[in-house]
Parts: C-alpha cells; structure tokens; sequence
C-alpha cells in the first residue's frame, strides 16, 4: 500500500495543477511511445474544451492528435479498431454525460474484445472524460455515473485526485495493456497545485492510497471529493482514515477491508447517485467481509437519486464537506 | 498556432434575396405577407436583442452559460415560420428565434439561463394558455431530437392528423448515428417530419468540411430516401419558402424532408468557448456581408413594408421588452433544493421521501444520517 | 404487502404460461386503450422471436403493431417521441443485451424528459426486454443488466416471475405514466404455466411479494431465480422467508427493512455479475437501516464478474438452487 | 396470416455472368485466372458442406444455433478474394465463406459452434502460424464492426501501409446508427475501408423495403460522400471484380468505398427461425434460379476450367473434409467453466481471484460463501 501524507513533505517538481499534469503527460506519453494517438472531437487547434490536450496538435500533427467527426460512439468504435491494430489510443469523451451514445461500443467491442478473442487481441486504450460536478454548467455536463463501468467486466476505471496523481495514474494507464477509462474531475482540474516530477513516473493501478491513517473510522473517496473528506476529518473529533480509491475497478479490496477492519467504522463519500452508486458495494463487501468489526453501520455520504440538477440547485445535491462529516458524527455516535 | 482552414460552402442553393435583399428570381407569395413578413423581422430582431442581453448578464455572473444564435435567426425563425398552429417543434439551444416567433416567452427562457428549475418557473412565471405551436424543451444532448420529432409526426400519420412536426440539427450533430435512426424511421414510416439542418460551418472548433466527406449536408438524407433541398440560410424568404413546400407536402401525407440551410457562427460556440483559438477571424468578414436582418430589412425598406423609422423604433421597443422580460426573470426567487426531487416518477418512494428528509435535515443543520432503522428522521 | 403463498391455492383462471401471459395481456391492453402501440423490429407477423407478440399484428394492424427498421436507438427515441405525444408506447427490445445501443435516447429522453419539462411532459411507456440466462444462446442474449436501469433515475423496473404476476405486473406498467421497463425473464417463458384470470387485474408497482414467510433467513431475489429460492428453501434445514422484489426500481425499501429485521439474515440471489449488482444496494441498505438485527453477514449469491459466457459454460455461471443453498447455509451457520 | 410482401430488387446492377452462367460482356480478367476461380467454387462448395453439416449436428443438438448462408456463399467469398495477404477482415455471422477462402479452420469453427470458449480451442486445435488475411472473431451484435475496421484502417492510412480493411454489414444492421458513424469517419479520413452491404432481403422477419425508404442501400453511401457500387451478389466474379477495384484504390491511397452485393437469404434467418411464419416461400423459386454456385460451375464448366467430374469430386471431397474437420472439433473437451474468467484483465484482481476459488469450491461441493474474512476459502 503506498502512503502519502497530505500534504505530501519535500516532493520535489514544478507546482502544476491537475489539468496541466494531464496535458504534461499526454505529451510524455506521445514523445515516448510513437503509438499513442490521441483522438475526439475538440482536441486539435482548440486543445480541449478543457485545454487538456493544449499544444499537442501542433507538436504531433493532426494523424496522432485526430480531430474526429462529432460522434462518441464513431470515436469509441474507431478507437477499438485502431488498438486492436497495436496504436496505444487514447479517446476523449468531451464530457461523461456525452458517453451514453457510445454504450454499444463500449459494451461489445472495448470491453470485450480481449475476452472475445481469447486473449488472442489486445485492446490498450484508455478513454479520458472529464466528469463529475460543480461547475454550473448545463444539463448532462456534471454527471458521475462510473457505476455504467464499475459493472461491466474488462475495464479498468481510474480516477485521480491531486496532480501528481495525474500524472503516476495517467501514464500507468496509458501503458497499461488494458482499455480502460481515466475520470479526471473536473471541478479541481485548476482547483490547487503540488510539485509533480518532471521525470516519468507510474502509479499502480491496484492499489487504494491512505491519504491519512486513523485509527476510528474510515472514509472512502476518490476523485474531487478526497478535498472534502480531508477537512471533514480536520473539523470532526474523531481520529479519520482516508482511503482514496483511485482505481474505481478493479477495487483493491484487501485496502478496503484492512482499513475497516482496523477502525470498525466507514463512510463512504461519493457525488454519483446512491443506489448503485459505488458506496453500494463497498458497503456490501464490507459487510460480507468485515461484519464482526464494524460498531456501526456503514453511511453513504452521496448525491441524491435524482438527475443532476441545474445550477441553482447544484450544491444541494453535490456531497461537500458538511455532508461528510455529518455522517462521519453519525456513525462515531452510533450506539448498537 | 494552426488553426483549422474553413470551405466555404458551395452557393448554388435556393435564394430568394440576395446579401443585399434584391430578389434574385420571381418572388415566392410570402413576399406580399405583409404581416408575415414584419413579424419574422421582428422575432430576427428580438433574438438577437436578446442574445446582447444575456451577454451581459452572462459576463456579470447572472447567467452561467449561453448560446448565441447571432446571424443565424434566419434559419430557425424563417421555417418555424412556415409551421401552423397546432404543429410541434423540437429545438436545440440554437433556435431561440423559432420560439421567439411563436411568442414564447423570454421571461421564462431568461430565468432557465439563470438556472431556476423547471418548477419554479412554472410557479413564479405560469403558462397561461397553450402557446399555438407546442415546443419541447430545448435540447442540449445533440441529435436525439430528430427521433423524439419523428415519433411525434409518426402519432399524426397513424392517427390521420394533419399536424407537422418540425425538428432541428447542427452540422456537427449530423455526425451522430441518432440522427441517421431517425430520418431512417422517418422515411419508413412517410412522418410528416420535417428536418433542418442548420449549418453554421462549425461544430465548437470542428469545421463542417472536417465533419463529413458528403458533398452537401442535404445529401445526407439520400441515405435514407428522404427528399432534400439546400437554401441560403441567412435568406429568410428562402428558408420560409423551402420550409412551407416541405411542411405542406408533409400535411398533404407527403411524407418528410430535410433541408440543409446554409448559415456561419458569427460569434462563440457558447459563452464557454474563445473562436480566435481556433479559426481565422477575418473570415468573419465574408459572412458580415451576408447578414440575414440587414437583407430582409433593406428587403422590407425598399417595398415600403416597414418605413426609415421602423427599424431604430422596432430596436428600441424590443430592447424595452427584454428589459422588461428580466425584470420579471429576476423576481423569481433561486430554486428551492428540493425541487431536484420533483417530477422523476409520479408517484413518491421509500428512497425520494427519505432522500428529500435527509436534504431537509441538512438545510435545518441536523445530522441527515440519524435514521439507522429506515423509519425515518422524524 | 401483498403475500401470495406458492402455489396460489384456489386460484381461478386459464392455465397458461409467461410468454402467453404477456401475450394476454398486450392483447387486453390494446383493446381497452387505443392509444396502446407496439413497436419493435420482428413483432409484426412472425410474432416476436420468443412468439409474445403473435397474432397482434393481423388483430390490431401495422399502425399499432408497428414493425421498426433494425435500431434499438430509433425504437427508443421515435417511442419517446410518440409517447410525448399521448400514446401509450410498448417498444420491444429484442434482448436485453441489445439495449446498449439504444443508451443514448434513454438517458437523455426516456428517463429526462418528464422531469426535464418540469412535469408538462408526460412519457408513458413500457421497453419490454427478454432478459436473463439459461437459454445456451450466442452473445449478449443471456445478459441482466438492470444495474444499468436501477441506477438511472426517473424510470420504474418491472421483472415478474410467475404467469399471475406477468399479467398484473404488465398491465400495471402499461397503465402507469411513468416511462418504464419490463424485463421478462425469458428461461422460464414456457417453464410453467399455473392459472390466470381472464378479467383485468392489475398488481401494485410499489410492493414486493411475499412468496414465502420464514423465521430464520430471508431470500430476496426476483425473475426466474424465484424458483430456485423455493428449492432451496426446501431443501435446507432453516425457516426461510423469500421476498420477490419484483419491482426492482423504486425498490419496496419498507419490506425489505421488515422482512430482514424479522429473520436477522439475507441472502441475495440474482443472476447479475455480483459488482454493483442490486445486491449490492439491498445489502448496503440493510447494513444501514438494519444493522442491529443481522446475525450474520449478506451472502450475494450471483453471476460472476464476467461477460456472461458460451453455452458450455452457462451453468456454471449461472446461480441456482445450489448455490442458493449454499448462501442460505453460510449465513445460518454463522457465528459473530 | 399476413406475412409481408417482398419487392424484389431492381437489376441495374453490375454483372459479369448472367444466371445461366453466360458472359453478359467483356470478361474480367479474373476471368483468366484459374486458380482463384478454382479456389473460389470450392470456398463455396465448402460454404455450403459446412453449412449442411453443422445443421444435422444442429438438429441433433450438438450445436445450439447456427446462421447459414446457403445461397449467399458469393458475397462473402467474392469479396474476400479480392484481398491480399497481410489485409484485415472483420465479418459477421453470415461471412463463413470469406473465412474459408483463407483457409480459416473448419475445426476450430466447428468447436465454436458447440459452444467451446476461445481458450479452450486454442488449447486444444491451436492456431500455426499466423493466417495470410488476419480475421477478427466473428461479430454477433450487428453493425459495430464497421467502426472497428475504420479504425483498422485508419491506422494503416497514418502509418503509411498499403494494407487494406475489409468488413460486412447485413442490409438490416444498414439502420443502425454504427454503419453511418463509422461511413462517415471512413469519409473524412479516407480510411482505406471497403465495407460490404451483404442485401439477403431480410432482417429475420423484417423484408428490405421496411429497413429504408433508400432508393438502394448502395445509396447510403452517399450521406459520407464514399463511393459506393452496387452488384449482382450471387455472381462471384461481379463481386470480385467490383472489390478489386475498390481494393486498389484503397490500397492506392483513395480512401473507401461502400458495395451493396444484391443476394437472398434462401434459408431460415438461424435455427431458431421458421421463415415460413412470415414470408412466402415461393418467392424462393425465383432466386433458386440464380444460385451463385450452379451459376459458377455452369460457367467453369463452358470454359473448361473444371471438368465434368470435378463437381462431384470436389463435393465428394469436401464432405469428407469437414467431417474430418468435425472428427477434430468433437476431441475438443468440454470448455472449464474457469475459462470464463480468463482474459478480462491482463492482471489479476482481488475479486477475480475470490470468484475463482468460489467456483472451484462450488464444483468440489464445498460451500462457497465460507469466506467471512475476505483472506480467501483455504
Ligand atoms: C451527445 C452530445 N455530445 C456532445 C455534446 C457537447 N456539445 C455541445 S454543442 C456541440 C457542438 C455542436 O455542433 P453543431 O451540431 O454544429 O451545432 P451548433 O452548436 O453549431 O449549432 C458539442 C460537441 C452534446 N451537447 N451532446
Ligand atoms: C445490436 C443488435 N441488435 C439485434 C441483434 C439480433 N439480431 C441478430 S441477426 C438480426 C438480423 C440481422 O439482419 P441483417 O443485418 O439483414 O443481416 P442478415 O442476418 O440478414 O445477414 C438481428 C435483429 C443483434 N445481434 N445485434
Ligand atoms: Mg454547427
Ligand atoms: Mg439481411
């Protein structure tokens, strides 16, 4: 299990924030691997609607950062066929909520065609979407709906949660010979710097992170919500263990369940809808796993099941601080 | 910096006014609708007084993102035009002048800019009356639509009404299969649907000639056995009139058409987005020239239909009429939370009326987490 | 709550199967309602691949039994338009594993649109599905992926698991205004038939069915895992109760929470990969509201995480009354 | 019972030999070539022995489905033909005889059919050597391998190869969204792609006329501004011939084409099927006239290429072959149920690892729920 404490002491790097660190890796990545191609609408002379992709089309040209017709699931099934034929393809989905017309092809081609093929094709991909809310946009631009593939088999599903994170994440999943999707949250993309290395460096994709170890309850996060849990654990009296996930699927369990198991009580703090969002299952492998060390029930800190609301009413919905601490209290008072 | 060259489009579409209002050919009977013909300079005009408006609430903060049409009122407001009461439109965020056209109200619209839900609005801004033409919400997920619209117009063909249902789709959306499915359907099934295709050249910063290899947009509909016509989109007349024959043909169970009508982005993609990224500005100029409100104005100054005064006098009122619009938008009070709970299933469940005490809870400063049997938090 | 004992001693009606259950039931449907239309591609005079649409198409004419060109996505979105416009829409997808397709329009319309219009706007309709494993076909015809439904808000998720209950169900789901699914679990189409009345009847789409009462454990499950819940429950040396959750979105929270603080431990049985299953949510919402009453951790006895594989290797994949038993044992012999 | 009525197709289309086998004009050079007119009878002889095989295992239950293209062997073998070693092929279920012509393994298809999974075949009857054409598995959902082989070939456009990609879609899989996403991105990128529209008439019950209002599906095409031809599907040397040249231009750096081959499903959609329920089986006797294989041999014949004996012989000597072929599947054992985990991730995970002993201590008789911990069964 890696350990970094937060924040993290005498890291050495150029302060960059998320958003950058993406942009810093994808270029690592292009000029060490004449594979990687990137692809999606919005990427080349405008550099992203995020400017993630910022400079690439002009230092690769327009055949390894391809500007595509405006079609998620012609960027997904295009996509599939160029890994299957050995480039490292690295897609954007403009934004999460635009993934659904591109479901077929995630279903029976990105998912499955290792699978299908007996192992006998490799599908190395990795699906940048920048998700999750806050920002007061329109319809279908905040959502967190990582449960569509947390549930299907065959993908990896990763999440960073500070810049130098980014990085490690980003370029392991690049290389990684899996497809996979990389959920950068958007409402931090320039929400706050650290020191990221200039040198190349990877982040397991099977591990959770300890951003801090306590020793009463624990709270499991990831992404833009990692920020929250930690000044919730500040302003709460009770000593909180924070694992940040990080890789949504698959789950490092053995984190999941040591920590619990060591502090007897869990939240779980996610934006993504309650049922069947991923506090669902953690939940539910906790109690198949770690029953007898719980002194309380498990609290879903989460958003509402409803679909993500307009502006005004955004922060409502969106679990904040506030919301984390709440149930953090709720469960440290909890008596049987 | 590279930037994407345009194409200009090809030009031998159908016009009936050229860039500067002379008609090119025999006029279409639309020409001596007077009234017709002021109330689509009118709604022109009101469109993009109101754009300037939300401009400026925009950069202030009141309004978080917005879509401008500037240039483009031509194409939504000349075919919505063609459509009757009792019709239905489906519109994306880019055809503020169809509704317009058809008085919607831009009280209503300006407080969905500045992110009231739907119930509010519908408390503080009632509806009163059925509007003449019904309009969908405006759409954000790009070209599904055109299906929702051609299921509408299949209802009329089973059940032998004679309404039309018109629907919109910008150049880049045309690349989704959603949009593809949906003229499919309507080809099959003879809907009286009627498509356009509003081509402003870009797609954010994606220009047409990069979104399809197709000669024209309005082949597109080729694929599918769907009559097609291209027109000068920022030619009011000739979006009308091609828009009237389809609209017509449909009633008649002629079945659908999709017209491509030919326009440019004059402006941003949406307050979100800075054009001088990622295109050359000074093609801008070409398009200036070609500017939909000064055509039909010099159109509508040289017969007589409006006079020297009108065009200062209509700015005017409609600048008062906007004023006027927010004002009202801005006395509806922000969105009550709980509001993001209304209208998802009918009735109520175990988890909406649990949900909606824990947000209450949390609003009160209580601990929304307290119910550990499901009972509940009273 | 209501509680039918099986089998339903006493109850009057034709015998007949699911598939003629649901053939029933769309005819009465579209007698009583005009506004009722059928769409899909093959339903029209073949009847639908599993035969549930026979004969409707020579009694109601093209125009209501209107068979669609190949587009799960264009069945989808042209229902929702008709469905906007006051018909009662009952598209079919020809298998569950077909759906991926059609993700965009229900997303952005089919669970939207209702809410989207701030109520103006209603969308009546019911996506009838096969579903579900058992049948030793190819590809993507065995899949149960409700977690995809249940997780979206603004739609209702409908699976019977009896003849009687096909008929009530269906008709109710017709009838409701709320856009809706209705997954029919195709193994057991023709796997039983036991008495149906002719007249009308309609089931509530808010309560889960008490199949059985019992004392010491409580099987929730639904579609054709009800039957092996029943055997197993026979077989094992415990007092089993078995909760048919039958509609799957909104779930019946209220029986759940009742029936499990009775027994003081659950099993869950579905056929779904088990990751963000429902079981996943039914055990987290135990956990939350029912914690002091378990004396024993929630077994999900369920598919694997795997794309649903070939025939030769269904039935390992595939939960039933063995794997139930063992689930149901596990928790009984547990001891805290 | 109503069934639908068919339209049959117009015959404008390319031809080399008439239903006869006659020369309708200048002979293609293919037509010289007898070693490919040679390996293309018996690809579809074979086709059609495969076929008529694994339908009595079928009916014995030894396999669960099968999907047969009797009748429309020259669509896939005439285009398949016209590739060159070292091209990528992505087809679908209807496709089998593409397959054969490049020596694709009858047995390790044959295994497939009786529901072995991939690991397991390749256990037991492993592939040697790489095939001279590299076949994707054969695709079940429809339409989704046209994006796929766009890619393919996009890759070879960037990278400067002169490989080409071919793929097959059904004339009902033509209505979903897929086909026109990856056409256009065909389009844009001038993706060397030659994609194949295999028209057999139906989509199970659905006849052609209820999928499109298009004129033809070679049409279609037309929306991406990709040529597109259109050709007598059951006269193998028209398909050839048509792929060839659309082969080379892709080949040449002219991007892609799109070929409706015009055919007819003279059999069952799939085993599960039964036609007659909602078609006129008359209709039959029409096409049985234009057998694609009879329409080869008649012309081999005529050219003396084959001689007399050589049908029965090489009927004689494929039957042979694929029971051969059977002989070998038969020996493969029954797939483990553990492969149903293999080649999801390419590393392993803790739920992965847990499933597995769940089902190992299922199949022992052990309880597979024991685990209370989450340190595993042992
Ligand atoms: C399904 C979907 N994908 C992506 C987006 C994000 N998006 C919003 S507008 C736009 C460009 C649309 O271009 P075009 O269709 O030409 O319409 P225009 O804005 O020019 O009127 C994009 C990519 C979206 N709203 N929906
Ligand atoms: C996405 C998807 N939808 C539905 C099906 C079920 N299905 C299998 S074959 C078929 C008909 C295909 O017709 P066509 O494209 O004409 O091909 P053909 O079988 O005639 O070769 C259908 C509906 C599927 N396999 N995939
Ligand atoms: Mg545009
Ligand atoms: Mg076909």
């Amino acid at each position: 299990m890696s350990l970094h404490a937060e924040p993290r002491d005498g890291q050495e790097g150029r302060e960059m924030n998320i958003v950058t660190a993406v942009n810093e890796t994808l270029r690592q990545e292009m000029q060490r691997d004449d594979s990687v191609r990137l692809l999606g609408y919005d990427i080349g002379p405008i550099g992203g609607v995020y400017r993630a992709t910022e400079g690439l089309h002009e230092e690769f040209g327009e055949e390894r950062v391809i500007d595509t017709p405006l079609s998620e699931n012609g960027i997904l099934g295009t996509a599939v066929g160029m890994a299957m034929r050995g480039c490292r393809v690295v897609p954007e989905i403009q934004f999460m909520g635009f993934f659904y017309p591109a479901f077929g092809q995630f279903m029976y081609t990105m998912a499955k065609m290792h699978e299908r093929s007996g192992g006998a094709l490799e599908v190395p991909m990795t699906v940048r979407m920048p998700y999750s809310g806050g920002i007061k946009s329109s319809e279908y631009h905040s959502e967190s709906t990582e449960t569509f593939l947390v549930h299907t088999p065959g993908v990896r599903v990763v999440v960073p949660s500070t810049p130098y994170e980014t990085k490690g994440l980003l370029a392991a999943t690049i290389r990684d010979d899996d497809p996979a999707f990389f959920l950068e949250p958007k409402k931090i993309y320039r929400g706050g710097t650290e020191p990221v290395p200039d040198e190349e460096y990877t982040i397991s994709l099977d591990e959770a992170r300890y951003v801090r170890h306590g020793e009463d309850v624990t709270v499991y996060t990831w992404g833009a919500m990692v920020r929250h849990a930690v000044t919730a654990a500040d302003a709460v009296d009770a000593d909180v263990e924070i694992v940040d996930l990080r890789t949504l699927s698959p789950l490092d369990v053995e984190t999941i369940l040591e920590s619990v198991k060591k502090t007897g009580r869990a939240v779980v703090l996610h934006e993504a809808r309650r049922t069947l969002g991923l506090g669902a299952e953690i939940s539910a492998l906790i109690n198949e796993y770690a029953l007898d060390h719980l002194h309380a029930p498990i609290k879903r800190a989460t958003g509402y099941d409803v679909h993500f609301p307009g502006h005004q009413v955004e922060d409502a919905y969106l679990p904040d601080a506030d919301r984390a601490q709440h149930a953090i209290e709720a469960v440290m008072n909890y008596e049987f | 910096m590279p930037q994407w060259t345009e194409r200009r489009p090809a030009e031998d579409f159908y016009r009936v006014l050229d860039p500067d209002g002379d008609p090119v050919d025999d006029l279409p009977s639309v020409a001596d609708d007077e009234e017709t013909l002021r109330r689509m300079y009118r709604t022109m005009l009101q469109t993009r007084a109101l754009d300037e408006k939300t401009l400026r609430m925009q950069r202030r903060g009141e309004v978080s993102i917005i879509a401008r049409s500037t240039g483009e009122e031509a194409v939504a407001c000349g075919s919505a035009a063609a459509l009757a009461p009792g019709d239905w439109c489906f519109p994306t965020y880019r055809q503020t002048s169809a509704l317009l056209y058809w008085n919607a109200r831009m009280d209503r619209a300006i407080a969905g800019l500045m992110g009231a839900e739907p119930e509010t609005i519908n408390e503080h801004l009632p509806l009163e009356g059925e509007p003449e033409v019904t309009f969908t919400p405006v759409y954000v997920p790009l070209a599904v639509n055109v299906a929702n619209a051609v299921g509408s117009a299949m209802v009329d063909r089973f059940q032998g009404d004679d309404r039309v249902t018109l629907s919109y789709i910008g150049d880049g959306s045309t690349s989704e299969g959603d949009f593809h499915e949906a003229l499919n359907f309507a080809g099959v099934f003879e809907a009286p649907a009627v498509t356009i295709c509003q081509n402003n050249q870009w797609a954010i910063s994606v220009p047409a000639h990069r979104q399809t290899a197709a000669e024209t947009f309005a082949r597109k509909a080729e694929a599918h056995g769907v009559p097609h016509e291209r027109v000068d989109g920022n030619d009011v007349l000739a979006v009308y009139e091609a828009t009237r024959e389809a609209v017509e043909r449909a009633r008649d169970g002629g079945g659908p058409t999709f017209i491509e009508a030919v326009t440019y982005r004059m402006v941003e993609h949406n307050t979100a987005d800075e054009e001088s990224v990622y295109r050359d500005e000074d093609e801008r100029d070409y398009w200036e020239d070609k500017d939909p409100v000064d055509r039909l104005e010099a159109f509508l100054l040289d017969r007589g239909v409006i006079d020297d005064e009108d065009p200062e006098r209509y700015r005017e009122a409609l600048r008062e009429e906007v004023q006027e619009a927010v004002d009202r938008a801005r006395e509806v009070p922000i969105s009550d939370p709980e509001t993001m709970f209304d209208n998802h299933l009918q009735a109520t469940s175990w988890s909406e009326r649990h949900q909606r005490q824990e947000l209450a809870a949390e609003r009160a400063g209580a601990n929304p987490f307290a119910d550990f049997t499901g009972e509940g938090l009273e």
